[in-house]
């Protein structure tokens, strides 16, 4: 509303009241306060081994849900369900206001909720990656500890369950949330309020797996494997509330992926003129709609388990630990191809830019995308090859595992070559995406040995399985994430990044990355199991080598963080409309976008990859005519 | 506050609030180290003598623990007083002298074969007559070195015994089983020893919290 | 270059989308969400046949644990005969008698809230603890999670209800702009004609509402029949 | 944007050829190199005859692998050296959206090595199981397991014993296994989920409550093997080590007899013989 716009702010002190961050965050604290009681009240009598565990599940869980209710109300979520159960008529969007403020609350503006995305995953991604640091610290040495062996097991899991939760939407949250609703030219995502509930979701899950150290954190790292899952101490339960936020998260970003992608494309836009982008991103959200429900059920029976005691995972109760294994693997695998087919979108996405040339075999780069969408369901037994769990069964998903190469392999050809004769030029996000090429290079043959039964035998659950899915999701998916940022951010905030800074970063990330993953692969063959606190003394030089070179793949993550802060801050060097010469849509809108995007919907006459042909830009106009239902 | 100037204070400020949270965050791991014990050595210094006094308790009580329904095992200092430290730095090649006071009822053994005591100096003596084996249900306990073959099943109170103690500090006055026991440490390392008995109430399979966490039923030899 | 958007943010050019896309919006995130409860449910489907063909330490169903086969089916039977009613009321809109469709939307609520406290009743009487094996595991967490989705259907169920309720003198008694979006100054609705959208809303409310208690059906077969 | 000039592609034929012979030669050159001296070097060594054919497994991966990498590597030196922009301002390259014959015999090309190396693992798979744990009732089991040498491996926190049914069920806490054996570890676990890892022998097979998986190991001759825990099973997972030994059969059968008599007094205490035990106290218990 205009009227909006133009009206008086309050001051600064006046606007810190009514619904934000700072609300949401009192309110959590007094919802936990209030469910931690009523926990109490409901089973304190009743169950007396609680007395004895020193521990009351139950309140535990109650407090975390009251503590994210009363987080999302405080955040403004509660205004519009509210209006709606009183019979008040749908509306699109909540009341915009301008500034800073907008960012610290629930906003319905897509690119507000890409930005705090990028800020928010960010933030979690360098505890994570602290997580690390402390990790390899730790290794220094096999015998002289520096955490206790329990806290050690927690920083472990800590370090993977942010990374593997967090980063699941580490493109798809900031980019595909502020790219997409551009690139196929409509002005929001299908649904607003949900595009901005899956990230407030996201920070409060972060902060509930962060408080697990308040509850002696837990002990079973990412997979949360049972029965250790319901042996574990109050710590556990943060663990669980964690992913299956992070679950409901997924899953309701993929459902507004694909919602909004199958609705709302411009008129014109073809499925075959798509963005290969988008094509990624309605390959995820697919995985992300269909997987995140299995986790959000197996995290629910671990959480029955724990506090109603029912026995899913009990094998001396009638239940069995095969049947986590199962379900959570049913999510697990697809999770990584989550984690991995938006860095495949990315790096196809940037290089015809960079190569000056059309994407090479449109079509079959989007049969390799969803060829991998499919396979993906069908191979998660290959993580339990030696558990004894259907073992006759092996050598089909070894089958199923190995086909997966191959649609994988379309992307690697269509990318490679779109770089045949082309005009190649190595700017920072193009590093980023040839970087891309060796580590998912040496993370997908690596994984050749991991899918195999026989070598699967020496490698399964050793530092050589860590090295590879390290090389295929930081080297597949952090790499292309910092290629989008460099990408994308002129775009995002009208502010260029440093362009000689971005080139250090790149090469101190490049060289020290595989300076710390490569010899992990030795490591592991060398009979290193994971999740170690000691290990044997043979090791200790190449365990200190990684170690060394992971500190300085941390310091690495600095010169980014510098680079952002001062470019974004102090610089402040205005960045050009279009400063790649792309022909994507997005980019033929002012930097930064108006808060609508288009006056008019646009009218789509081609697909973006037209380099080197005539009649290239535009590849849209506004629609002659204004759009339906103008008031 | 607007200008270079403003924006230098709050990247300052900023980064010295992510230093301070960092810090916090870190040490939120770094707790839970108990703090080691040195029992005086005697003897000479190729082959030294320690005499290690011990008592495992029910559970360790308010005065001792955030978790005062634990079950524990506590160390008597110099001074005569219990604490609860499991971690215990010997001198390399030494005899070490243990006698330990249960004051803890039976729990049982899940693996029959921890009743057989190993890994001993002559034989585990409870209540001054050795020890063969003790029948799975009876252990209240074990102290384990794996690393050094060193195995103890500890004999339980009696369920039925007047003046038991219910949490710590328990005066030796109060209804308990004495177990002595004679081992060598080994050349220097960094040993874990633990109980293996499912002797944790409450948790799955009786091994969680007080057995997962290095202070109650877990801790180290810092043999040096 | 920006021919696209000279316009920047003056919001009267853009504010205002037709209803039909918003329809279209609906009607796909029903189906999405039918294939995600779909596969959230399939989790318990597998649990059941799983821990059934194990049958660890002959708990997987102790002879006591049988829950009423009375209760179980009334619950079922509710869900679909609700489903079935909001189906009949869409009918009605469709064919504009809404004070019919009014009226089959408050009885199918009634039902759906029926159904929940009859479970809550068979919870309470069912003679088996969450501990005895895993039927009653299984049995437990698949009737809850059931239970929850179907309160929250309900939910939706009486937005669209309430809604046309209190418009129903339409035109005399038109929404304000913005009372719904907290934004009570807001001067003209961001969505053209907002009340045409409970057609399409009812519709995609149909669709997923049926497909809940087509689950229902299934659990109903597999937890008491099976 | 410039208007699109064909820029690099003077000679596109000879490209080509020029790419493919450079990737030929590499090959040439460096899969013998790869195979002999990184192939003979993989663990887990010559320990028994499953870990010799894992060995044998990794090595022709390898040599099967390196070509496929080099083709990936020296395609993007090739053309990141001779396609890169040589001008400042942006021209365009030419408009080549595909190629029927590269896609074609590039999706047959990685079909047929994904189809061989799935085949080829399965075969070594059948042999004997490979080492790995295949559950309660194995289905690729070695010739003569009829006569394998039963050992039980018992898995609690945080410690593996080993139970030997043919030598009166005695229950050790060491693994000493006879050399030149074909042997059938039967692994179950008393609480968490473990996995035992006998190093040099190329044997892993995870332990979980009340279930009996197992493995197959023909052993060759004495040696010393590390055994790990390789799934997270608590706090002192990292901790849960021992060495094994392989011995002959004179020192084992003194061994064994040593054990029996020193742990007769505990035998009677010990359950009778079962592929597993489920844990109890079962749930929360005290």
């Amino acid at each position: 509303m205009s009227a909006a716009a133009v009206e008086i702010r309050p001051p600064v002190w006046r606007r810190l009241f009514g619904f934000n961050a700072l609300t949401a965050v009192l309110l959590g604290v007094g919802g936990w306060y209030l469910g931690w009681f009523i926990g109490h009240q409901v089973t304190g009598p009743s169950i007396d081994y609680f007395g004895d565990i020193d521990q009351n599940d139950i309140s535990i869980f109650l407090g975390y849900f009251l503590g994210v209710g009363g987080f999302l109300i405080g955040l403004g979520f509660g205004v519009y369900p509210w209006a709606r159960l009183r019979g008040y008529p749908p509306s699109l969007r909540e009341k915009e206001t301008e500034g800073v403020g907008r960012y610290f609350g629930l906003c319905t503006d897509h690119k507000v909720v890409g930005i705090q995305y990028l800020c928010g995953i960010g933030l979690f991604f360098f505890i994570g990656g602290l997580n690390a640091m402390l990790i390899r610290a730790e290794l220094l040495s096999p015998t002289n500890h520096i955490f206790p062996p329990g806290q050690y097991l927690t920083l472990v899991g800590m370090h993977g369950t942010m990374m593997m939760g967090m980063m699941t939407s580490g493109i798809l949250g900031p980019f595909a949330n502020y790219f997409v609703p551009l690139m196929i030219g409509a002005r929001r995502m299908a649904f607003p309020r949900i595009e901005s509930l899956t990230f407030w979701l996201l920070m409060a899950a972060g902060a509930i797996l962060t408080t697990t150290i308040f509850f002696g954190g837990f002990p079973t790292g990412w997979t949360g494997y049972e029965p250790l899952n319901d042996q574990a101490n109050g710590g556990m339960d943060a663990y669980i509330v964690f992913f299956a936020l992070v679950g409901i998260s997924m899953c309701l970003l993929g459902l507004n992926m694909i919602a909004t992608i199958v609705t709302m494309r411009a008129p014109g836009l073809t499925w075959s003129r798509l963005p290969i982008f988008c094509w990624g991103v309605v390959a995820t959200s697919i995985l992300n709609l269909l997987a995140a429900p299995v986790l959000i059920a197996v995290l629910a029976m671990a959480m029955l388990d724990r506090t109603a005691q029912t026995v899913f995972f009990n094998a001396s109760g009638g239940g069995s630990p095969y049947l986590y294994q199962n379900l959570f693997w049913v999510f697990g695998h697809p999770e990584v191809y989550i984690l991995a087919l938006p860095g495949f979108a990315i790096v196809l996405e940037l290089l015809p830019v960079f190569a000056r040339k059309p994407l090479w075999g449109y079509r079959l780069a989007v049969a390799g995308l969803l060829g991998v969408t499919l396979l993906s369901f069908l191979v998660w037994q290959h993580h339990l090859f030696v558990s004894g769990i259907n073992a006759d069964l092996r050598p089909f998903y070894m089958l199923s595992t190995e086909l997966i190469s191959i649609p994988t392999g379309f992307t690697f050809i269509c990318g490679l070559m779109t770089l045949w004769r082309g005009q190649i030029r190595f700017t920072v996000p193009m590093l980023f995406c040839l970087a891309w090429f060796f580590n998912f290079l040496i993370g997908g043959l690596s994984g050749v040995f991991l899918s195999d039964v026989p070598s699967d035998v020496t490698t399964h659950g050793s530092f050589f399985s860590m090295a590879h899915f390290h090389y295929t999701i930081m080297g597949g998916l952090v790499f292309t994430f910092f290629a989008a940022i460099y990408y994308w951010i002129p775009k995002m905030t009208g502010f260029q990044l440093n362009e000689l800074l971005g080139k250090i970063h790149f090469w101190v990330m490049f060289l020290a990355f595989n300076s710390t993953f490569a010899p992990l692969f030795a490591v592991g063959f060398l009979g290193q199991p994971r999740r170690v606190v000691s290990y044997p003394a043979h090791l200790h030089f190449l365990n200190e080598w990684v170690s060394v070179s992971a500190f300085v793949l941390g310091a690495s993550m600095l010169v980014f963080l510098y680079n952002f802060v001062y470019s974004l801050l102090f610089a402040r060097i205005p960045a050009p409309a279009n400063p790649w010469g792309s022909l994507s849509l997005e980019w033929q809108l002012p930097s930064p976008v108006p808060v609508h995007d288009f006056d008019r919907l646009p009218v789509i006459s081609g697909e973006p990859y037209a380099y080197g042909e005539q009649g290239g830009p535009p590849i849209a106009a506004p629609a002659p005519a204004p759009a339906g239902g103008m008031s | 506050m607007r200008g270079p100037a403003g924006k230098l204070v709050g990247v300052a400020a900023g980064v010295a609030i992510a230093g301070v949270l960092i810090g916090f965050y870190i040490s939120g791991y770094l707790v839970g180290n108990t703090t080691p014990f040195r029992p005086a050595a005697q003897g000479s210094a190729s082959s030294p003598t320690v005499h290690l006094t011990l008592q495992t308790v029910a559970a360790v009580g308010p005065t001792l623990a955030p978790h005062p329904d634990w079950v524990s095992y506590l160390v008597r200092d110099d001074g005569g007083h219990w604490r609860r430290s499991t971690i215990f730095t010997l001198p390399a090649n030494a005899v070490v002298h243990v006698t330990l006071y249960n004051f803890d009822g039976a729990s049982g053994l899940r693996n029959p074969l921890l009743g057989r005591p190993t890994g001993l100096v002559g034989q585990e003596l409870v209540d001054g007559k050795p020890l063969a084996v003790m029948p799975p249900d009876e252990p209240s306990h074990t102290f384990a070195v794996p690393a050094l073959g060193v195995l103890v099943p500890i004999a339980p109170v009696a369920d039925d015994a007047k003046n038991a103690c219910g949490y710590a500090p328990c005066a030796l006055s109060m209804a308990h089983r004495t177990v002595t026991f004679t081992f060598r440490t080994g050349k220097p390392g960094h040993y874990r020893w633990q109980c293996f008995v499912p002797c944790a109430a409450g948790f799955l399979y009786g091994f969680g919290g007080p057995m997962q966490t290095v202070g109650y039923m877990d801790g180290f030899l810092d043999v040096v | 270059m920006s021919s696209l958007a000279d316009h920047g943010t003056e919001y009267g050019v853009v504010e205002s989308e037709p209803p039909e896309l918003l329809g279209r919006n609906l009607n796909s995130a029903a189906h999405l969400l039918a294939s995600a409860t779909a596969f959230f449910f399939l989790a318990f489907v597998f649990a059941y046949f799983y821990l059934r063909s194990l049958d660890n330490d002959h708990l997987w169903r102790p002879k006591h644990v049988d829950p009423s086969l009375t209760l179980g089916t009334l619950v079922m039977a509710l869900t679909v005969a609700s489903a079935v009613i909001v189906r009949l009321g869409l009918d009605d809109h469709r064919s504009g008698r809404r004070a019919q469709w009014r009226l089959k939307g408050a009885v199918a609520l009634a039902a759906g809230v029926v159904a929940v406290v009859l479970q809550v009743v068979e919870w309470t009487t069912v003679g088996f603890g969450p501990a005895d094996g895993g039927y009653a595991s299984v049995f437990v967490g698949w009737t809850a999670f059931n239970v929850f989705f179907i309160v929250g259907t309900l939910v939706w169920l009486e937005n669209l209800v309430a809604t046309s309720i209190r418009y129903r003198e339409i035109p005399s008694g038109a929404p304000a702009p913005g009372h719904a979006s907290g934004d009570p100054g807001r001067m003209g609705h961001d969505i053209f004609d907002p009340l045409s959208l409970v057609r399409q809303g009812l519709e995609a409310l149909s669709f997923y509402w049926t497909f809940l208690a087509g689950l229902g059906v299934v659990a109903w077969v597999i937890l008491y029949l099976a | 944007m410039a208007t699109p000039a064909i820029a690099g592609g003077g000679r596109p034929v000879s490209h080509g050829r020029r790419f493919l012979l450079l990737w030929l030669a590499a090959c040439v050159v460096v899969t013998p190199l790869v195979a002999i001296f990184l192939g003979s070097a993989i663990p887990p060594g010559n320990g028994s005859e499953q870990a010799t054919s894992q060995v044998f497994d990794n090595t022709l991966m390898l040599a099967l692998l390196t070509p496929a990498t080099l083709l990936v590597v020296v395609f993007l030196v090739y053309v990141l050296v001779s396609f890169r922009s040589r001008t400042t301002e942006v021209v365009d390259g030419p408009p080549i959206r595909g190629d029927s014959r590269i896609q074609v015999s590039w999706i047959a090309i990685t079909s047929a090595t994904v189809l061989f190396l799935a085949g080829f693992g399965t075969y070594e798979l059948v042999q004997s199981g490979a080492g790995g744990g295949q559950g309660p009732d194995p289905a690729f089991q070695p010739p003569g397991h009829a006569k394998a040498l039963d050992v039980q491996v018992i898995a609690q926190q945080w410690e593996f014993t080993y139970r030997y049914p043919a030598y009166g069920g005695v229950e050790v806490p060491h693994l000493v296994l006879p050399a030149n054996t074909l042997v059938r570890l039967d692994v179950t676990s008393l609480d968490a989920i473990h996995s035992f890892w006998a190093f040099e022998l190329g044997v892993k097979a995870d332990a979980n409550p009340g279930v009996d998986n197992v493995a197959y190991v023909t052993t060759k001759g004495p040696l010393t093997f590390d055994i790990h825990c390789a799934e997270l099973c608590g706090l002192w997972h990292g901790y849960m080590f021992d060495t094994g030994q392989v011995v002959d059969s004179a020192t084992f059968a003194g061994w064994i007899k040593k054990q029996r008599a020193y742990f007769a007094p505990v035998l009677k205490y010990l359950p009778p013989y079962a592929e597993s035990y489920l844990p109890d106290p079962a749930k929360r218990a005290g």
